[in-house]
């Protein structure tokens, strides 16, 4: 038993380190550390550079611009890149899509997608949810029929992440229509298909959510043509390959990395008071609560490290149930923080930018890093409910661990 | 003890929840918001009419002489329909100041003006060092002529944006933090060297920063101008009082919306509603929401205590209580709803973001409990 | 609207403190304010007094001894009661029973027994929960069939509190075992027996509990002989008559008042310090914790009052689902207490007094208070489990109240 | 990172785990809870044959030398079955101090006792104007000859009723709260001026009050006698450490015994454990469970970091952890059981008992959340 991190690794962390914090342009990491995203042109530039370094993808395999590290390696790097406030390479691309395709994709597929996938020169979007399936996405009704050499599809997918900047979404869509019949499975009549974003037929609404952005879109798909040849793998055996996406999605969810970098940053916000009033590290109510956090958020780490361990022995094995332990509790502790910013902003949480013009011609109301606070906390209340809903986490817990 | 409305009462209850229901639906609040004010005048001129900007300024004013009770019916049902025009402001805040302390001739000027609607007052007490301390003020108040000149800075003044007048906290006498010495004045909004920022709030509402740099003002009411902390204190009770039977209003619609969405939303071949799991979870909002209701009402009923401590102490409580409940119920109505619980689409989430704006206007849960905690015992004999 | 007593209810309020804070005897009172309970003399001693007052089962018809008070005025009392720290009366006899024998009784019942409940001349207990129905009660399996004029009961019932001091129990017993066979109602066989607990063939066998003390046992049943006029009401309409008592059970089951009590000990004895060191009172976590319990249980009086008035419009109604939270939040407030007192206690909680000779022979170990404060916390662990646990409670809340 | 047992490591485990099956199930245990001193002598001989009671003891003093992980592996398994008899003060926090500490004199005299199970030792540190503060001490230590005479009370004193000799912090010089000038000292129990009043804990532990009369005494070692503060406190965080990794071994088993008890106990024709409300309970109670083990984890490899400010960090943010988790677990554990566990016929109650009094024992997550609120960060780098 040994907590200690190798030399080896020691020293891995620190090159990682040292690049990640010098490679990163100033004004994506401040527009992060303060609680915002990249634009998509920096986006680009980022994973570019990242790319450049041959680290964009770096849990594929070498063939594919992976870069053959340990869990342990490729959890590092993940930590760093969260602590460095640094954005995460687009998940729908380079953790979700990508996987997929190098083990149940085609040769031309992996050859015409994955190095794109690798440089973000295709933008990817998930076309998994709908209105009527939610938790129970295996209920989808999307359909796609075979007519010639492609597929019509028509349907509306939904919670669509950043599908505004998409070139391409991948979905799950019903090529068996009678496997919705009783009697049938309605996970048997389900495929994975790719659809150029460009293609007719395709409208893309934003919804607006309650931090006020436009992070979610509703797609719609009416006689969308997509050519046999982006069908990944077998006609209904999509669902494999959606539940194969989903469990690497459980991978990392816990960001814990990135909630100890917002701890720290309210630790650090904490000391100094606004206008000549007190600071808050003077209330001792708070700091405890703080205090509290960081205990769970230890808690939480060690315990990735121990799933991580697990994982590690036996990489190819299927998704540990444990890890839904750390969606729950990485879930909440991202919360957590964002709660205490809230806090820590008092009145001041109520102000609202409404736009960037706004912004440029007044100064700011209240400190600097309080308009923010409310928006943050609003939008991550969305982390207990995807991916697989906290509750949903919990039912998986008393069926696959506790044996109900 | 009796918790009945009287029949009266239960009149005005109906007028305001059919009036809201009529004029306030989702879309149309959504085009209230959309206004370049971020609400609607007409709306406004409508409540005048159906007596509900009037509802607290006494009958000799040409108002309806409601109190506490009236006080609560109509704000449950304004924090029921979200409704984002500048009532508590106005209609609670400035009126309540105007008709207990202002002098003849302010109350004859503005009171009948609140009653028809065309009087919009803001109430500027807060400073960017200590907004919740209302005994925290440096802007400053000289004698001036007839009146007097005002200096400083107020900030998060709820719909000062819009108001035509301000009553605003100065500093006749003392030290930034003395208790003694603050006095309240009434200010133009278009008087010389005032200046306001405008901006939205979180929860669609309006608020502004204000800076004053020698601007003429009318002393509030004789009393007041040299020590106006007692009713400024007592006038930011009553808002936490109102702001508390607004959120319990508002924590009811959203968990009946939430239990109606959990029955009427299938997964997995069933309403979701059928899981034991979410059962409970709208049963514990159901507790939350109806001790928080016995709680906004002790609030409301003690805003005419006449022992200040007490009455603050029975406020302060409700404001804790409330606020909790409000954010544990906009959580888990969040969190039940899913999805579409995060949209501007939906109703809950502005349930949600009105309750966040609640619990942090004039101090959050913790706030007051902390203070609470240093002072003595809460229960009754 | 109105949240104040009226002048009569003041009144009313003095006259009823003024009796009970002068009637209680010393030594009872400080056994009750430090934890205890009154022994079974002092309970008779006490039920007596008020008895002698007219006071000892003020919510019975006038008839049977009875004060004719209104439902507040009844509250006022209870709530007298507790604060007073005076023992409650007798549950058993004077809340389940009573109103079930002068409700459904025969005459004779009524006659016999009604006075000697009141005067405490019986003990009564109850026997309910069997081993195999506890939250399930209507699966009950004690059998009472009837031979000649006599049912002869077998069977055994759990949880029976203090059956030691106990001269009767009222039962329910399946008087039709048919009634447990598929497709009937089991609810449907039950019968409600009243049982001398002198007669042969009943043992009773105690049950330590986790606070160390025995107030609850096992009752065994052997072929027990009890008179057909024991039985109340008809036979097989049992459930009926139970579930009449178990609404009744609902009433006072926030013992607001006993908390109320209580947290104002805690803020007491927080005030100094023990052996020099410095007082609770200092510690602002624990007085924010004080009297954030202040102000829940100040929520929960109002609520009270709230389902208290209801009910008084309408005395005579089925009870209002609306006490289910008042048993909720009245269990979690009467635990919250006891959590402060145990928290309070430190590591002095760790003490136990294993006999009353140990407590005569030695001075006590840590702050007097704190020998009972981890005993009442275990204890108090039960009143989230009996009288329909909470999680039964929110299923009822659920059903009831929300229509799902 | 490993967080895997070596194959010794696994082989000592399997051997703790054995051995208390056959030796403590809960009849056994009761019975030794029945014994005049609460515990079983035969089963302390036993635990000696199998190398527990010499397990910390260095190899050079015929122990098993080990270290901290096969402390974690026997207090897991001692946790687990609520092992009653005085491991933590006679084989960790004695054995520790006297090992580490203590003249050869001492070393050579005690230490083959407890490797054989012939020594029983306590460690009196507490006093009572500050139990949870061991640089708060009144006792004092005055050389005489060619040792010391103690005089004053000490508290809490765990198995200080049973022990032969006892380690006891007492003032050698400065005022009672200087962190300078505590020494430890070596008292035998049978020495005259020492009283005991000897008593039960909640657990079915046994404690002394000890009072000091000009008791003669011996220094423990040349340095700790002039200075011992720093080495009473690192064993305070070993010991906390030990009860952390105890809770989670009582934590694992309570959860297991709650989960067979909800598949097998029937109400309503179905396993309680088919209603989803349990399961998510007992889910929560599982991540509890795992949270606070990483902790414990943490703590025990936390206990031979040299810096004393982070050892000590690191492990009472254990301690927070643990406490919590373990009253949730015990309140959980009993709620779900219902009536069966409440009674004293049934282990839960046995385990959430001990749960409750680890986390009073060298003061409660709140008071160590208070104290680390005051020590800046714990986030690592």
């Amino acid at each position: 038993m040994d907590m200690q991190l190798t030399a080896d690794e020691v020293a891995f962390r620190k090159e990682v380190r040292s690049f990640i914090r010098s490679a990163l342009p100033t004004q994506i990491r401040d527009k992060v550390a303060a609680g915002g995203y990249g634009s998509r042109d920096e986006m680009i530039e980022w994973t570019r550079i990242l790319h450049a370094k041959g680290w964009s993808v770096p849990h594929w395999p070498v063939q594919w611009g992976g870069t053959g590290w340990s869990p342990m390696q490729l959890a590092i790097f993940d930590d760093e890149i969260q602590l460095a406030n640094a954005p995460q390479p687009l998940a729908f691309g380079v953790n979700m899509l990508g996987p997929v395709l190098y083990t149940f994709g085609n040769e031309a597929q992996k050859a015409r997608f994955l190095p794109r996938i690798a440089n973000l020169d295709d933008w990817w979007c998930q076309g998994f949810s709908e209105p009527g399936a939610g938790s129970d996405l295996a209920s989808l009704k999307t359909s796609a029929r075979l007519e010639g050499n492609a597929y019509i599809v028509n349907g509306q997918k939904t919670w669509t992440t950043l599908a505004q900047y998409a070139e391409w979404i991948f979905c799950l869509v019903r090529t068996d229509p009678e496997s919705l019949q009783p009697g049938r499975k309605k996970q048997e009549g389900i495929s994975f298909l790719l659809i150029d974003m460009k293609t007719k037929g395709i409208t893309v609404r934003p919804i607006q959510t309650i931090d006020g952005g436009v992070e979610v879109n509703e797609v719609f798909f009416d006689d969308v043509r997509v050519p046999v040849e982006n069908l990944v793998g077998q006609e209904n055996r999509g669902w494999d390959y959606a539940k194969f996406l989903l469990g690497n999605e459980r991978n990392g969810i816990a960001r814990t990395g990135a909630t100890k970098e917002k701890l720290r940053r309210i630790r650090q916000l904490a000391q100094n008071g606004y206008e000549g009033g007190p600071p808050r590290a003077h209330d001792r109510r708070f700091m405890e609560k703080l205090t509290a956090a960081e205990i769970e958020l230890r808690a939480l780490e060690i315990t990735q490290w121990r799933v991580l361990a697990r994982v590690a022995k036996n990489p190819k094995g299927k998704p540990d149930p444990a890890s839904s332990i750390l969606k729950i509790k990485g879930s909440q502790m991202q919360q957590c923080a964002t709660e205490l910013l809230l806090e820590m902003a008092g009145p001041y949480a109520m102000v609202r930018k409404s736009s960037a013009s706004d912004a440029h011609n007044q100064p700011p109301v209240g400190p600097e890093w309080a308009a923010v606070t409310a928006p943050q906390y609003f939008n991550y209340r969305k982390v207990s409910i995807y991916g697989g809903s906290n509750e949903i986490q919990r039912n998986i817990i008393a069926k696959a661990i506790l044996g109900f | 003890m009796n918790f009945d409305l009287s029949e009266d009462q239960q009149l005005l209850k109906d007028t305001f929840e059919r009036f809201l229901k009529q004029t306030y639906g989702f879309e149309q609040r959504k085009a209230a918001c959309a206004k370049p004010e971020g609400w609607s005048h007409d709306i406004w001129r409508e409540m005048a009419e159906i007596g509900l900007t009037g509802l607290l300024v006494p009958e000799a004013h040409g108002g309806f002489g409601g109190g506490k009770v009236e006080a609560m019916v109509a704000l449950e049902a304004l924090g029921s329909a979200l409704v984002v025009e500048p009532f508590l402001p106005t209609a609670v805040l400035c009126a309540h100041l105007i008709a207990k302390h202002g002098t003849t001739a302010i109350a004859e000027e503005y009171l009948p003006k609140i009653v028809d609607g065309s009087a919009l007052l803001a109430l500027a007490h807060m400073e960017r060092q200590a907004p919740l301390d209302p005994a925290n003020v440096a802007t400053t108040a000289k004698p001036s002529g007839d009146g007097y000149v005002l200096n400083g800075e107020k900030t998060l003044v709820l719909h000062g944006d819009s108001a035509q007048a301000l009553i605003v906290s100065a500093r006749v006498a003392g030290n930034q933090t003395d208790r003694a010495g603050i006095g309240l004045f009434l200010v133009d909004a278009k008087a010389s060297g005032l200046k306001r920022q405008a901006y939205a709030t979180q929860d669609n509402g309006r608020a502004a920063e204000i800076s004053l740099y020698d601007v003429p003002a009318r002393a509030l009411g004789e009393a007041v101008a040299k020590d106006g902390l007692l009713a400024l204190e007592a006038t930011i009770d009553l808002g936490m009082a109102c702001i508390c039977v607004e959120a319990v209003g508002a924590m009811a619609a959203l968990h009946a919306l939430t239990v109606d969405y959990l029955k009427m939303r299938k997964q997995f071949g069933l309403p979701i509603g059928a899981f034991q799991v979410l059962q409970h979870r709208a049963a514990d909002m159901y507790i939350a929401l109806e001790l928080a209701r016995s709680m906004a009402i002790s609030a409301m009923m003690s805003t005419d205590e006449p022992d200040a401590h007490k009455r603050h102490q029975a406020i302060a409580a409700a404001k804790v209580q409330i606020g909790r409940a409000g954010m544990m119920l906009g959580e888990e109505a969040t969190q039940l709803h899913g999805g579409i619980g995060m949209t501007m689409e939906y109703a809950s989430g502005h349930y949600f973001k009105r309750l966040t704006m609640i619990d942090a206007q004039w101090g959050d849960a913790d706030h007051h409990l902390g203070q609470l905690a240093r002072q003595g015992s809460l229960l009754s004999d």
